[in-house]
């Protein structure tokens, strides 16, 4: 296990170093950061020179080195439009992203597990035709539409809901870096719009998928031999089959939690959420390119992280891997 | 027995025609391929030419509403484009990119995959760590790098001619790791059964393996993956085009058309967002439903009785 | 627990902190927010209309473009080079300090090393103490338009921005990428004090409790203003009530914002000129005046005004917006397909030819689509256009490499003045004087002199005269496509009173806004 | 008095899209306390779902649809799920051919063990520990305390088959029902388990039913004996009456077929021509007409019944019902 991590380790740091190698390598093409922080009067030999004093003209190689040397340290550069230590900037935009994704997390885990399980056991009941034809359509419709229908009736038809925003948040930790939407009503408010919204596109998939593992498993020797001695139907399912649907269901599940972490950015614009996807799309659209790199390389490491922790867990859940002694 | 006698006899076309939502699906489908493919001939006007369209046409309602015109059945969009040649003409742009991003993606997604899995070791941490590369590069800079490169290969005047296979190469790089990664995991369920390990002892090869022996018993989630990548990459599409960097704005896509749609949602031209809504919902309810019956009759667990 | 508890006493204070007593509070969702709290550390819209809430200028600019005494009382020309402002006394910074000249002396001096503003200043020497409250403002030659530009006068405060900061950084250095102490603190004369500043998130500012104008009608306490970049969004932040006003009113929306029995729409002009230009360089037949003319002749801007703008917007042949010194009545928008078609035959194009184009996604009001609907245009004769459009980052280094055939760009005169426009979008391209910045082909000598001898010209009649006579000229010449100025739309509750507040400089003056 | 077992004309059919077919044709059969059953046929000629149908737990499609099954002279085919529960894995157990399917790969053998315990009797799961100790050492497991905390992939095929032995072995059960349970082991384990299971029987007075291709394992272990074809009961009787003097052709076809346990040594090993037909085209009049060398017009005509060809043996033949047949040999 030990030798496991660290392994993992140090393929994170090789994956780090290539994801900003990369993202060195195309931060031309965003786009001129200096365009971004003049106004559009300011003469092109005033640009040239903040650009010279930004460093950006420097040959690639000097670029890239110094950021490596800087990384050593911590410091993954300073974003032009923040003003602040690019790191700093993204772990303050974090907690919005991890607070939403977790919020749909939920819901998708407390409906798609019951759902899905339901609709490979009875997959010919009204009910489940039902489900399984609401998860289609749930796929079938971009999630800004679907986001922006919820505004239209929640919040400008019904004026139950808000529209936009995180609404009042709580510092968690007295040090400014979490704001917290759990603790207040209005924050729990604010937060349900964008959760649904978000949950929208990835509950279907989990529904199909827990629906189709389950009706495999179910078909097993071993659920067969459950019956055979006696067990109740209940402990088959949700002891035996549920253990073993799990399975798949789990690195699937990690991996959509990465995602859903790095790139809700359709969800979080239209919510006006101040999360990672957010930020992102701001760092592209006003070429901040060093937040950029910082994101990149920071989403590289939540991946890593991510399927590590996913391979770990699956050993657990699955004692016929064990990832210390794969073959 | 000819292939077309065996493809009447079997149990394929059988279960099919016993299924009334998979023949439904599977007409709508054809019907909207057809429509698609023959978008030139039958749609009232070729939306994708400029010379065609006038402004001051725009936001026409459709012709059973107060002010509509029998000329544009639909309405016009915004820029005075008939809704319904348009809609025709996007899906079939979208049928194209949707269709051809999926494809390279499974094919490399498969490919990593079945590697992956089946060789373990350091040929998978190298492969798992190249997907957690891809992975962190959202489309979005993917499409933005590609699109620079291709901007300074092909110049800007070639763009709208090579939108669409620059769309299906940006997409289709973007998420292969998504395949990759559950075929992997599959795979790995997979290839510690007997079943390989007897096909390994007959002297077949790793390939033949791995594709005969091990990938049909990961189809099943890439047949769920599938059908729902097909409706991301239109999404993906739309996404892009939102940003500018997806189809050109004078050739609208079914992805494109929806985001005008988002940005018409309060105004009073109801059709620019509803029609275009119903018409990909369609499109990718019957790609959905039509792949979770494919994926119940080629799983042969479930018919073996 | 104890962090627990914490939370819950916070979320108390949090809660009575916005239910103040008969406070009225203000909620703002803009397009965009401040990038920064120092007034004078980026020329741009958002950045001046923050100097209005929290700093205060010698004078404003009033809704019907008159200017309205603020820190200065009244001010009397003294020579041809020299300007005399008597300032208002009793005047207290958000420090507690007292106002006086030496801060007016210290903001301009300040003002003058900043990269974005230095190029405004350029006409002007500097700024005479006479006494506390008297200062002149002297200029190198004679200067047209000094009240135009005491509009960027706003005053900081200089004791509270001089000495080092906890880094041992000057107070008063200005970096646009780095933190400094301007960036993050305030201490101007304005209506809004900042209380809290967390950039792309949330500004929240309150009354400040000493204003000087006590005689303002302004009835707002708090000021919230939170950032909402998606139109549809901030649309439907005002429709559902989460907000009182909004800025950039999509065109698409104006309808459902005047029908909707809660909220109102307002839109005033703006002066922002929106233009393609034609690269002849790039691609010759450009150069030919009746291939331009041919264009221009063929675009419907009226069309475009009508439908995509939903008709709020001036059609503009010209660069100048109606009541500026250049504006010349005469000129008017000319789309005829017939006469267009006939150049191009002139010009021995009647086949056409094959162009591309390029346009921002996300700078204008609709500018990808009037791009889009140029392109339909052109098509009726024979001009196939290939159109790209991107996000305005990306943009404007295709811009700067003057990368397609046409090219989008618009432009709003930095000194509400016509000479201005000339500078920037037509003059022919001097990488020295930096002179047709913004111009991507077109050069006409007569028009760079012209433009030039305005500059100093002081006599305003024979200004006028010079400026339109450089319209007229640009007009012959087919210089550029005129379509509209782009206006600004603001949406509101209806008991929020926006409309006297609003100016076509888009500054709009919360601290005299009214809540009923 | 009752049997403890009585199976009579069971039909049993699979509802399948293309219409019903029949996967037993009125099977019956009897068996006694301590008694041993071989159930002996071709794999596809219904001997396994004869098995599972006792115990009422045929795969999805299929059901009972005609006849009885008696156990204990109470009409169990009757029963409710719930009801059956009572009954599997308590007094009637089965042990599956592939013990490496068998178990569920997630959980460890002392949870399955306990569980399956708890499920009939009511139990601590320390007392369930013990019975389940108990039992594994009762199968000649080897170190069985630490095998109650090991993951089936952790155990090799006969070991795991010992396991589930024990498994079936907790609730002491009056049947138990092994599906093949040799099959998938080598060959030298196979002697192994089926020593393990006659001992078993013996000590414990269990009836055993051993579904099985294999006609040498049968004769070895069982004290009856009824061959299947196409779903069909086609020769049923004591075995050694059986083994040595089949009267069925395919029952004769089968035992020269068994190497090493040829009726008269020396003779060649015969083969029977051809295929057993699938449930779907089954051919008219006597399933096995079409490989049978007494074939006469009769046969594929009508069915021939399963009649008494005396020395307590039945058998369905139209060539041999009359009198004592046997002199074609």
């Amino acid at each position: 296990m030990f030798a496991f991590i660290i392994r993992r380790i140090l393929q994170a740091i090789l994956v780090m170093l290539v994801i900003s190698l990369v993202g060195f390598s195309i931060k031309n093409s965003i786009g001129d950061p200096v365009r971004d922080l003049v106004g559009e009067r300011v003469t092109p030999k005033e640009r040239a020179a903040m650009a010279e004093k930004l460093g950006l003209n420097d040959p690639f190689s000097t670029q890239y080195v110094r950021f490596l040397k800087n990384a050593l340290h911590g410091d993954l550069g300073t974003s032009f439009i923040y003003r602040k230590p690019a790191l700093e900037v993204i772990l303050k935009h974090a907690p919005a992203t991890i607070e939403l994704v977790l919020g749909s997390a939920l819901i998708i885990v407390i409906f798609s597990l019951p759902l899905g399980m339901y609709t490979a056991l009875k997959p010919r009941s009204l009910f489940s035709r039902f489900v399984m034809g609401f998860s289609t359509l749930g796929v079938s419709v971009p999630v800004f539409l679907t986001a922006i229908g919820f505004i239209y009736l929640f919040a400008v038809t019904w004026h139950v809901l808000p529209s936009y925003g995180r609404g009042e948040t709580v510092d968690l930790f007295g040090n400014g870096y979490w704001q917290t939407g759990f603790l207040t009503i209005d924050g729990l408010k604010h937060l349900i719009l964008p959760c649904i919204s978000l949950a929208s596109i990835m509950m279907p998939l989990f529904i199909r998928l827990i629906r189709s593992e389950m009706m495999e498993v179910l078909e097993t020797e071993y659920i067969k031999y459950a019956r055979a001695k006696g067990l109740s139907p209940m402990r088959i399912w949700f002891v035996h089959a549920f253990k073993n649907t799990l399975l798949p269901v789990v690195t699937v599940f990690g991996i959509q939690i990465g995602i859903m972490f790095a790139f809700t950015i359709l969800t979080e614009t239209v919510f006006q959420w101040q999360g990672m996807g957010f930020m992102f799309l701001d760092a592209v659209q006003r070429a901040d390119i060093s937040l950029l790199i910082a994101y990149l390389v920071v989403v590289g490491s939540v991946f890593v992280i991510v399927n590590t922790v996913v391979d770990v867990m699956y050993g657990f859940i699955n004692p016929t891997v064990r990832v210390a002694g794969t073959k | 027995m000819t292939k077309l006698q065996k493809f009447k006899e079997s149990y394929f076309l059988y279960s099919f025609k016993r299924d009334k939502v998979a023949i439904g699906s599977f007409l709508i489908l054809v019907t909207l391929l057809m429509l698609a493919i023959t978008a030139p001939w039958i749609a009232p006007m070729n939306p994708y030419d400029a010379e065609n369209i006038d402004i001051m046409n725009s936001e026409i309602p459709p012709m059973w509403s107060e002010g509509g015109e029998s000329v544009y059945p639909l309405g016009t969009d915004n820029m005075g484009r008939d809704m319904f040649s348009t809609m025709l003409y996007g899906l079939r742009t979208s049928m194209i990119i949707a269709g051809g991003a999926v494809l390279l993606q499974a094919t490399l997604g498969i490919l990593v995959g079945l590697t992956a899995g089946y060789f373990g070791g350091r040929t998978d941490a190298f492969l798992m760590r190249m997907a957690d590369i891809q992975f962190s590069f959202p489309y979005l800079m993917v499409a933005i790098f590609i699109g620079a490169i291709f901007q300074v290969v092909f110049g800007i005047g070639s763009y709208e001619r090579l939108a669409v296979p620059l769309l299906i190469v940006i997409i289709g790089l973007a998420e292969w790791p998504m395949y990759a990664r559950t075929i992997r995991a599959s795979v790995i369920g997979e290839v510690n059964k007997e079943y390989v390990e007897a096909a390994r002892v007959i002297g077949l090869s790793r390939p033949t393996i791995m594709i005969r022996h091990v990938l049909p018993n990961s189809l099943t989630s890439v047949m769920v993956i599938s059908t729902i990548q097909v409706a991301n990459a239109v999404m993906s599409e739309a996404a892009l085009s939102y940003l500018g960097l997806g189809m050109p704005v004078t050739t609208p896509s079914l992805g494109s058309l929806i985001r005008s749609g988002f940005e018409f949602i309060f105004s009073g031209s109801w059709w620019i967002t509803v029609f275009p809504g119903i018409w990909l919902i369609l499109f990718v309810l019957v790609i959905n439903l039509l792949g979770d019956w494919l994926r119940d009759v080629l799983n042969p667990k479930l018919y073996k009785g | 627990m104890k962090k627990l508890v914490l939370c819950v006493l916070s979320l108390f204070l949090v809660l009575s902190f916005s239910v103040g007593a008969g406070a009225k509070t203000l909620k703002v969702g803009l397009a965009a927010d401040p990038v920064s709290l120092d007034p004078q550390v980026q020329l741009s819209g958002g950045m001046l209309q923050l100097s209005h809430w929290v700093f205060d200028p010698l004078v404003r600019w009033t809704q019907d473009g008159q200017f309205e005494p603020r820190l200065a009382t009244k001010w009397e020309r003294i020579n041809e080079y020299r300007v005399r402002f008597y300032l208002r006394q009793g005047v207290k910074f958000h420090s507690g300090n007292d106002f006086s000249a030496k801060d007016v002396k210290w903001s301009f001096d300040r003002m003058k090393k900043s990269v974005d503003f230095k190029g405004l200043l350029e006409p002007f020497v500097g700024v005479a103490v006479i006494d506390d409250y008297t200062v002149d403002v002297v200029t190198a030659k004679p200067y047209a338009l000094l009240l135009n530009m005491a509009t960027y006068f706003f005053a900081m405060d200089s004791e509270f921005y001089t000495g080092t900061d906890e880094n041992g950084e000057p107070k008063d250095a200005i970096k646009k990428t780095t933190h400094t102490f301007a960036n993050d603190n305030e201490s101007g004369t304005g209506v809004f004090v900042i209380k809290s500043y967390e950039q792309g998130v949330k500004t929240v500012m309150t009354r400040f409790a000493d204003y000087w104008d006590t005689k303002s009608v302004g009835n707002v306490d708090t000021f919230i203003l939170t950032p909402i970049k998606e139109n549809a969004t901030r649309v439907a932040a005002l429709l559902s009530g989460d907000v009182d006003v909004i800025d950039q009113v999509p065109p698409q929306d104006y309808e459902r914002l005047k029908s909707d029995k809660n909220t109102s729409l307002v839109t005033i002009n703006g002066g922002r000129i929106i233009t393609i230009q034609m690269n002849g360089n790039r691609f010759k037949p450009f150069k030919d005046a009746r291939v331009r003319n041919a264009v221009v002749y063929a675009i419907n801007n009226a069309g475009i005004v009508k439908k995509i703008m939903k008709g709020t917007v001036e059609v503009a042949a010209q660069q100048s917006p109606p009541g500026y010194a250049g504006y010349k009545e005469t000129l008017k928008p000319r789309y005829d397909l017939k006469k267009a078609k006939a150049l191009m035959k002139a010009a021995g194009y009647e086949k056409g030819f094959e162009i591309t184009m390029m346009a921002p996604n996300n700078r204008y009001v609709n500018d990808a689509k009037i791009a889009e609907a140029s392109a339909q245009m052109l098509a009726k004769i024979g001009i196939k256009v290939n159109l790209k459009t991107m996000p305005k980052a990306q943009y404007w280094d295709e811009f700067d490499a003057k990368a397609a055939d046409m090219m989008m760009i618009g432009w709003h005169s930095d000194t509400e003045d016509s000479g201005n426009f000339s500078e920037f979008l037509t003059m022919c391209y001097d990488k020295t004087t930096g002179m047709g910045q913004y111009n991507s082909g077109y050069c006409n000598k007569k028009v760079d002199e012209l433009t030039i001898a305005a500059q100093s010209e002081i006599d305003l009649k024979k200004r006028a005269d010079m400026l339109q006579e450089i319209e007229q000229i640009l007009y012959d010449d087919a210089a550029f496509v005129p379509y509209h100025w782009q206006n600004h739309a603001y949406g509101a509750l209806k008991n929020v009173k926006v409309k006297p507040i609003l100016n076509s400089m888009n500054f709009p003056y919360f601290g005299d806004l009214v809540i009923e | 008095m009752s049997h403890l077992l009585e199976v009579r004309d069971l039909e049993v059919k699979f509802a399948l899209r293309f219409g019903d077919i029949t996967a037993i044709d009125g099977a019956s059969f009897k068996l006694d306390r301590g008694e041993k059953l071989g159930l002996v046929g071709e794999s596809g000629a219904g001997k396994s779902v004869t098995g599972f149908s006792i115990i009422n737990l045929i795969s999805k499609p299929g059901y009972i649809s005609k006849g009885k099954v008696l156990f204990e002279g109470k009409e169990i085919s009757s029963y409710s799920d719930e009801q059956m529960r009572k009954i599997r894995g308590n007094s009637i157990s089965m042990i599956f051919q592939d013990p490496m399917m068998t178990l569920n790969p997630v959980f460890t053998i002392g949870f399955q063990m306990v569980e399956t315990i708890q499920a009939h009797r009511n139990i601590s799961k320390a007392g369930a520990e013990k019975i389940a100790l108990e039992k594994l050492k009762k199968v000649h497991i080897p170190s069985p305390e630490q095998r109650l905390s090991q993951y089936p992939h952790e155990l090799s095929g006969g070991m795991r088959q010992r396991i589930i032995i024990a498994v079936s072995l907790l609730t002491d059960p009056a049947i138990i029902i092994a599906d093949e349970p040799t099959t998938a082991l080598d060959v030298t384990i196979q002697a192994e388990i089926m020593d393990l299971l006659q001992e078993l029987c013996a000590s414990d007075n269990m009836a055993l039913i051993l579904i099985t291709h294999d006609l040498g394992v049968v004769s070895q272990v069982t004290e009856k004996i009824a061959v299947m074809y196409a779903g069909k009961i086609i020769e049923y009787g004591p075995t050694d009456q059986v083994v040595t003097y089949p009267v069925h052709p395919y029952t004769e076809g089968l035992i020269k077929s068994i190497p090493g346990n040829v009726v008269n040594p020396g003779e060649d090993l015969v083969q029977i021509p051809g295929m057993m037909p699938t449930l779907t085209n089954i051919p008219p009049g006597c399933a096995f007409n079409p490989r049978c060398y007494l074939r006469q017009a009769v046969c594929t005509k009508t069915t021939p019944e399963l009649k008494d060809v005396g020395n307590s043996v039945m058998a369905a033949c139209h060539m041999r019902y009359k009198g004592d047949g046997r002199t074609n040999q």
